[in-house]
């Protein structure tokens, strides 16, 4: 698994920001008629889905602003729109930036299916998007440009795999699901369930909704009803954070007695990996900033776009959460 | 045999309230329901219409047994009610309430524009000429009575009940309301007659029932019984028991203080008053005369400072009164709400919490209320004003009307104020504790207490006050004194200046029935013309 | 002082009473269109339009039911499970798209209903259970949210969201429709007199003989039925059942209505307030995005500001008008 | 007959005063039959714990309630009370529970004004709040969860009086303190009467205006401390989350508990009762691992089961 930064040299916690291009056709802009526009001079969109309160969604932001910085784009030549978790209001936000001009568009879409109405508005304007950290189920290259983000499905099998190697493929697993309608933890479970050996039994499975007390208030239920529980699969960082505190309250060790693997890779929870609390974080990985603007310089220099740009997650367990605090976020 | 009951009982938890009654009411008649507070007057009413379900015992409308599930039942059966407490919709506008249910129409919608006419004209003819789309609610008791009236009577009924429809009606309203009793009787419609007024009684009614705690006592012509007799089956007391007095039991003159305790001078408040100033010296009770609206009860809030105004002052010992109701109270100012519905009892609160609830924080101490002193005053006051509860704890809501306005006499009386004002303080109170009332007022002014009172029974004032303010369209125009005080110089000063209003007046109720003769002619629906001809049979 | 002038003073006050909503609606659209030059352009207009739509036809269904002095809460859920029964039942057609939720709403209107008409349980907690049923429900007919349903491309159901006239979109045209014919049943029909009489006092509608139980009943069918076509609506628009919208729109609704001049303890209310209190909702959102530059947590505080002065705007001007 | 529906009308009165412990021991009694290692002192811990900060909420909503109002805005409170921590916890723990509490009662203040002072109805008027309150927390925050590590402030969390959970003996306090405010002082009457008829008791010159300011804020402080208790649980300060939906719990728990929402009437003993119903619901679907679709079409049907026992019935 490639962790190396294809956007090149830069340190620190954008290193881990590195590709891996999945095949496709490819869309060019001479094929779909859309006007070249230079990234440097362009009037930028981005589209937040919800607000900046929780260490993602900050990273997510935080990396588009750094990287317009970084290429020189003026400070009021990138929009940004923040829908806080209402879909209406995401398209609205959409066509606003459309309204003010914006030349090219980042969505990170609130939900997978529900968004055509603002890509289609786009489209009339010949407004290239690019969907970041959830994909969208419409059609690439025509009605938006390309996927950049991660395959949540993939992170659920990289779990599976971790839970394995953490568990020895036996034991009794109690899944933390996210909240529920979420396609996020739709895939996420499908992938781990998909992956796990018949010697690992999943016993429970509740929403904790993504929210760390909610993920320790189920936790402390679990706990209480199947005493035997041996492993936790949290599909995100801030349920395992909580499950970690209501195994502790039970007066279980963390880390040893029942061991925990999540999605995300905050530095909360990979602290905890280094500490032995924790077992193993795969990374979900926020910093779409240099791909998403590498992508639209790439788009308008008349450059093949594959439909999916997967972003590399990285993982961190027991071996190398230490040397690689520095890289969560 | 129109409505008949036989053997009705009626339990409610921990009260028997009816208990096997009987009552038969015959075609034509009007047919007067008589008994002490909390007697069941308003329960077997409340069976007869559907309201309450009985225990036990069977209804017949015209011979047939009938169960009325609901009070639509009864409605689709003939009977049409007034029923003790208004019941209408107070943010509803009067047009509204007088048509609810049976709407003009054109088209299909209602017409509010011959809806508003057709309500003008009829409550003209009721002597209301207020504005007809204003909310209910404004009104005050006794012009939202007189709705009432009109729109039971508009509905097509053979029998139409009223209970205690002249309980806050002036003596012209209710000359407007025999009227309109002697117009049902001749197109021999039945009613049932519910009152505490005697000579209301003997004035309209042709038989009589008498209940007594939930128990029927008597049935017969009324003719053939004295006063006295009614009211010693009333009591269940022998008529040598009886004190014969006057009308009413207010003894002679008080001896009033040289200063006034009160005095509010100049109060103004939008349309409502205007420039009204009255004093009171202590041990004084001063009347407030003036027929429905004239802004009697206005005066009492704007006094107590539940009625914002746009100028004037009250002072009470000579210093100003700071405004909103709790800087009345604390100077000693209470007052007596007419509105005992919305403005009175608190209802799901029991008993006791209602009496004690003004005196509360004189019970207390640090916040921490006593039970002892509390039960100690509500004991007194409960065999006192002879307040009918199955215990004190009970609801509020639970009681009978007449005893519900004694709950709110003692919350008054046992804060221990120095200025009283009482608006209607004997509405719906039966003959043996009105006279009770009268007498406590009396005492109570003897004792240097300060009355304001308002009453519409002119006896109860020209007995009970010495002195009289009357009061007319939120002004005052005149006050009497002494030997002044008789019924007419009280209605020479009412009429006095009248000449104005009465043209208008007169200006709207030609309007009205044009408008109604109009929508007869443009029949279109039943309900059309049905709401046309009410229309025009009141108007 | 003739009747006449007594009569037409009043109504012009109630009138100005009742419209305190429409003023702070006109003072923040002037101020909108003086400071962002983009608010009046009318692809922003059109989209305020669209936007208030959706909600203006949940919250009419609102309105009746806070006017008879109930509270419906489930309506956010509702709303979701509509869109989610339209994009299933497009698969069959047109006809099934549309009547699919307007049907199964409507039931859980009917069980609203029943419960609060015919058991006397209070309207806030019948209606928060529905909430859940209807979250429950559109769960479990998307495998606990893992399936969506797309409407197909050239469905002649897309057009319900997405067709224009003038450059409006369909459901502008449909929701005024709708609150038009609102207007007149809560205005002009025995019916509407109904919903008033019993939001006013329940008992004494009760003691004047009309259908109080009816009358509860059908307001809280309009409401399902109505949050219902809003998802269908919805989903037409975004051309599939998208499951996790809605949530908390109830509380939208009831800001929309109550802004709009009707009361909580019912009795009293229009569907135009109704309508500018949407108005104003999603007037105060774009005036919020256009400002642009705000941190997203400085926009619910923002959001949370405008709507205290809409109130307090509107309170004191209905205050003003109740004194004269 | 006569009999038969007296008794009928008798069991009606029972189910509705003891509607919601029926509903207690009935879900117990089920959960001891048939859920796995429920009858353990740990687990009935942790459904204490668990309910301990709605039963607070609640407590104050309960009377609010009471007065004909409600406070939408709890949930917000309680994340302003959770942002405000950390940033004081330096001082010690003491200064910055203090600050979390006082910035409740600003709250609850400003609501009272807007309801008492500015007659605005009680849902919009806490609704603004609600939708400002938790954006203002975050500012605050600067939407980042901040990880506690003050050990006195965390017991307040984790740590026991007598071998029983500090939020648990809070609830206890408060549930006495409020039932005793109820009873006993001039402030409960009046405020029960306030809420049965509001003309009226101005009327009867109670002090209406101060009296629905003090509710709100004691509401507000309420919330507050549920959200320092909840914060110290979670040994994080998490002002996005903390306290999401709270106001939909308190209203179920004290709507559950008997008290009606047309105000003038109090049930504290019920509301603490509701509180421990709905989350011996929530803990029951949990250890039987239903799937969230049937949990939630199930936490409808009890509610509404529960609420149906209870109801005021019209005495016909
Ligand atoms: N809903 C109720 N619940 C319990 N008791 C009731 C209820 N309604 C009436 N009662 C009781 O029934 C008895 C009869 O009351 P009712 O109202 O019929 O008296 P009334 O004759 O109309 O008296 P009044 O002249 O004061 O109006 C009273 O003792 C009253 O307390
Ligand atoms: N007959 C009427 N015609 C027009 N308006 C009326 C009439 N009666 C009452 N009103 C209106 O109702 C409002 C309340 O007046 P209210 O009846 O309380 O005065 P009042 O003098 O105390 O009479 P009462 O005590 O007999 O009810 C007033 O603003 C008045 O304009
Ligand atoms: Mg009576
Ligand atoms: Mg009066």
């Amino acid at each position: 698994r490639e962790n190396q930064s294809a956007t090149g040299g830069s340190a620190g916690p954008a290193a881990s920001a590195a590709a891996t291009q999945s095949s496709g056709p490819g869309c060019a802009r001479e094929q779909i008629g859309y006007p070249k526009v230079d990234v440097k001079d362009a009037i930028i969109g981005f589209s937040q889905s919800e607000k900046e309160a929780n260490p993602f969604r900050i990273a997510e932001t935080q990396s588009i602003r750094d990287e317009a910085a970084r290429l020189g784009v003026p400070a009021d030549k990138l929009l940004v729109t923040n829908a806080q978790s209402d879909l209406n209001k995401q398209i609205s936000d959409i066509k606003s930036l459309l309204d003010r001009g914006a030349q090219l568009l980042v969505v990170a879409p609130l939900n997978s299916d529900g968004l055509q109405p603002a890509l289609d508005a786009a489209k009339a304007k010949k407004v290239p998007v690019i969907t970041v950290d959830r994909k969208v189920n419409s059609k690439p290259c025509a009605d938006y440009l390309t996927f950049i983000g991660s395959d949540f499905v993939d992170q659920g099998k990289r779990a599976a795999e971790a839970m394995v190697k953490a568990t020895g493929g036996t034991g009794k697993v109690a899944i933390l699901l996210g909240s529920s309608g979420n396609n996020v933890t739709t895939d996420r479970t499908k992938g781990f369930k998909d992956n796990i050996p018949a010697g690992l039994q999943v016993v429970a499975e509740q929403t904790g909704e993504f929210d760390r007390s909610k993920g320790q208030a189920v936790m402390e239920q679990l706990i209480q009803s199947n005493p035997d529980i041996t492993a936790v699969y949290a599909e995100n960082d801030e349920m395992g954070i909580g499950a970690v505190t209501a195994l502790r309250a039970a007066g279980k060790t963390p880390g040893k007695d029942v061991k925990i693997v999540s999605v995300d890779g905050t530095r909360n929870a990979v602290q905890l990996v280094a500490d032995g609390a924790y077992n193993a974080v795969i990374e979900s990985n926020p910093r779409f900033g240099p791909l998403a603007f590498q992508t639209l310089q790439e788009f308008a220099d008349g450059k093949a776009i594959p439909e999916t740009v997967i972003i590399s997650d990285d993982q961190y367990d027991e071996a190398n959460a230490a040397a690689k605090l520095g890289n969560a976020y | 045999m129109v409505l008949e009951v036989v053997d009705v009982t009626k339990e409610f938890v921990g009260v028997r309230a009816l208990d096997r009654v009987s009552f038969k009411l015959e075609p034509g008649e009007v047919h007067a329901l008589v008994g002490e507070n909390g007697a069941g007057k308003s329960t077997l009413i409340k069976v007869l219409t559907g309201v309450h379900r009985p225990t036990s015992g069977t209804l017949l409308h015209r011979g047939e047994p009938v169960v009325f599930t609901r009070p639509v039942d009864a409605q689709r059966a003939g009977i049409s009610t007034i029923y003790q407490e208004v019941n209408l919709v107070p943010l509803m506008s009067v047009a509204g309430n007088l048509f609810l249910g049976r709407e003009p129409r054109r088209r299909g919608l209602v017409d509010w524009k011959r809806m508003n006419a057709d309500a003008a004209g009829v409550l003209a003819g009721y002597g209301i000429h207020s504005d007809v789309r204003r909310p209910l609610g404004t009104l005050g008791v006794g012009a939202q009575q007189m709705v009432a009236l009109a729109r039971a009577v508009a509905t097509e009924a053979d029998v139409v009940i009223m209970d205690e429809p002249t309980s806050s009606l002036e003596p012209r309203e209710v000359e407007t309301l025999f009227s309109v009793v002697e117009r049902l009787h001749e197109r021999g419609i039945a009613i049932v007659y519910v009152s505490h007024r005697m000579d209301e009684l003997y004035r309209i009614c042709d038989r009589v029932t008498v209940l007594r705690d939930g128990k029927h006592v008597h049935t017969g012509p009324l003719a053939d019984l004295s006063r006295l007799e009614l009211v010693s089956m009333m009591l269940g007391r022998s008529v040598g028991d009886i004190r014969e007095h006057g009308a009413t039991a207010f003894g002679v003159d008080h001896h009033a203080g040289r200063e006034p305790v009160l005095e509010a001078k100049g109060l103004t408040s939008g349309t409502r008053l205007s420039d009204v100033s009255v004093s009171i010296r202590p041990g004084e009770v001063v009347g407030l005369a003036g027929l429905l609206g004239s802004g009697r009860s206005e005066t009492a809030r704007a006094i107590v400072g539940a009625l914002p105004l746009d100028s004037g002052t009250v002072l009470v010992g000579g210093a100003a009164l700071g405004p909103g109701v709790p800087n009345a109270m604390r100077a000693g100012v209470n007052m007596l709400a007419e509105d005992r519905k919305a403005e009175g009892i608190i209802p799901n609160l029991s008993v006791r919490e209602n009496i004690v609830l003004a005196a509360l924080p004189q019970l207390s101490r640090f916040g921490v209320v006593s039970r002892d002193r509390q039960d100690r005053i509500v004991d007194t006051f409960v065999k006192r004003l002879r307040i009918k509860v199955s215990s004190p704890e009970q609801k509020v809501s639970e009681l009978s009307g007449g005893n519900q306005q004694k709950v709110l006499l003692a919350r008054w009386l046992c804060t221990q104020p120095k200025v009283l004002l009482l608006d209607e303080p004997t509405r719906g109170i039966d003959v043996g504790a009105k006279a009770e009332v009268q007498a406590l007022i009396d005492e109570l002014a003897q004792e240097g207490l300060a009355v304001l009172l308002i009453s519409s029974e002119l006896e109860e004032l020209l007995d009970g006050a010495d002195r009289l303010v009357v009061l007319k369209d939120g002004a005052v125009v005149g006050e009497l004194v002494g030997d002044q005080l008789t019924q007419d110089n009280v209605l020479a000063a009412i009429a006095s200046g009248d000449a104005a209003a009465g043209e208008s007046r007169a200006g709207e109720s030609r309007a009205g029935e044009s408008r109604a003769g109009e929508s007869t002619a443009a029949e279109s629906t039943a309900a059309e013309s049905k709401a046309g001809r009410s229309g025009e049979g009141e108007s | 002082m003739t009747v006449d002038t007594r009569v037409r003073r009043a109504s012009w006050v109630s009138v100005l009473q009742r419209q305190g909503a429409a003023v702070a609606l006109a003072l923040m659209v002037v101020v909108a269109w003086i400071s962002f030059p983009r608010f009046g352009s009318p692809d922003n207009l059109r989209d305020i339009a669209l936007q208030s739509a959706f909600l203006a036809v949940i919250a009419l269904g609102m309105t009746f039911v806070i006017i008879t002095g109930g509270i419906d809460l489930s309506v956010g859920s509702v709303y979701a499970l509509g869109g989610v029964l339209a994009a299933y039942g497009s698969q069959w057609g047109f006809l099934a798209a549309l009547l699919l939720p307007l049907v199964v709403c409507g039931l859980i209107g009917l069980l609203n209903g029943l419960l609060v008409a015919k058991t006397g349980m209070a309207p806030f907690i019948v209606t928060l259970a529905t909430l859940l049923l209807a979250r429950g429900l559109l769960l479990a007919i998307t495998s606990e949210g893992s399936t969506t349903y797309r409407i197909a491309d050239g469905s002649a159901f897309l057009e319900l969201g997405r067709g224009t006239i003038l450059g409006f979109g369909y459901p502008v045209f449909l929701a005024a429709a709708l609150c038009v014919a609102g207007g007149i049943l809560l205005r002009r029909t025995a019916f509407g007199q109904s919903v008033f009489a019993v939001g006013g006092a329940e008992q004494s509608a009760l003691l004047m003989g009309l259908p109080v139980a009816r009358t509860k009943v059908l307001v809280y069918v309009m409401s399902g039925v109505l949050s219902g076509f809003a998802g269908a609506m919805t989903a037409a628009y975004l051309q599939s059942g998208v499951t996790v919208i809605g949530v908390g729109l109830e509380l939208d609704a009831i800001a929309a209505v109550v802004i709009g001049g009707t009361l909580l303890t019912g009795g009293m209310g229009t569907v135009l307030g109704t309508v500018i209190g949407v108005g104003l909702r999603n007037v105060i959102q774009n005036v919020i995005n256009q400002i642009g530059t705000l941190d997203s947590n400085y926009q619910s505080v923002v959001s949370g500001a405008f709507l205290l002065v809409v109130v307090v705007l509107q309170r004191s001007l209905s205050r003003t008008a109740d004194r004269r | 007959m006569t009999a038969l529906a007296l008794d009928r009308r008798r069991l009606a009165r029972w189910l509705q005063d003891y509607g919601v412990y029926a509903a207690v021991v009935a879900l117990l009694l089920f959960n001891i039959a048939f859920t796995a290692n429920f009858m353990t002192v740990g687990n009935f811990r942790t459904q204490l714990i668990q309910a301990a900060p709605v039963c607070i909420v609640a407590l104050g909503m309960a009377l609010v309630i009471g007065t004909e109002g409600v406070d939408l805005s709890v949930g917000a409170v309680m994340a302003l009370s959770a942002a405000l921590i950390p940033l004081y916890l330096g001082y010690g723990p003491l200064p910055a529970v203090a600050i979390a509490i006082v910035a409740g009662l600003i709250a609850g203040m400003f609501n009272g004004v807007l309801v008492a002072y500015l007659g605005i109805q009680p849902i919009v008027a806490t609704l603004a709040l609600l939708v400002g309150g938790r954006g203002l927390a975050l500012v605050i925050a600067e939407g980042r969860l901040t990880q506690l590590h003050d050990p006195t402030f965390l017991w307040l969390g984790t740590g026991d009086v007598l071998g029983i959970p500090v939020s648990v003996v809070m609830a206890g306090v408060f549930a006495v303190l409020v039932a005793l405010l109820m009873g006993r002082t001039t402030f409960g009457r009046q405020l029960v009467a306030i809420g049965g008829n509001r003309a009226a008791s101005a009327l009867a010159g109670l002090p209406v205006k101060r009296t629905l300011l003090s509710v709100y804020a004691i509401c507000a402080v309420l919330a507050a401390v549920a959200g320092v208790l909840s914060t110290a649980r979670l040994s994080a300060s998490d002002p996005a989350d903390i306290g999401l939906l709270m106001e939909l719990s308190a209203i179920t728990a004290v709507v559950v508990g008997g008290t009606p929402l047309t105000g003038g009437r109090v049930r504290v003993l019920g509301t603490v009762m509701g509180a421990l119903l709905m989350q011996l619901v929530r803990a029951t679907l949990i250890k039987h691992n239903l799937p969230d679709s049937t949990a939630q079409m199930a936490q409808a049907a009890i509610i509404v089961g529960a609420v149906y026992l209870a109801r005021e019935r019209s005495n016909r």
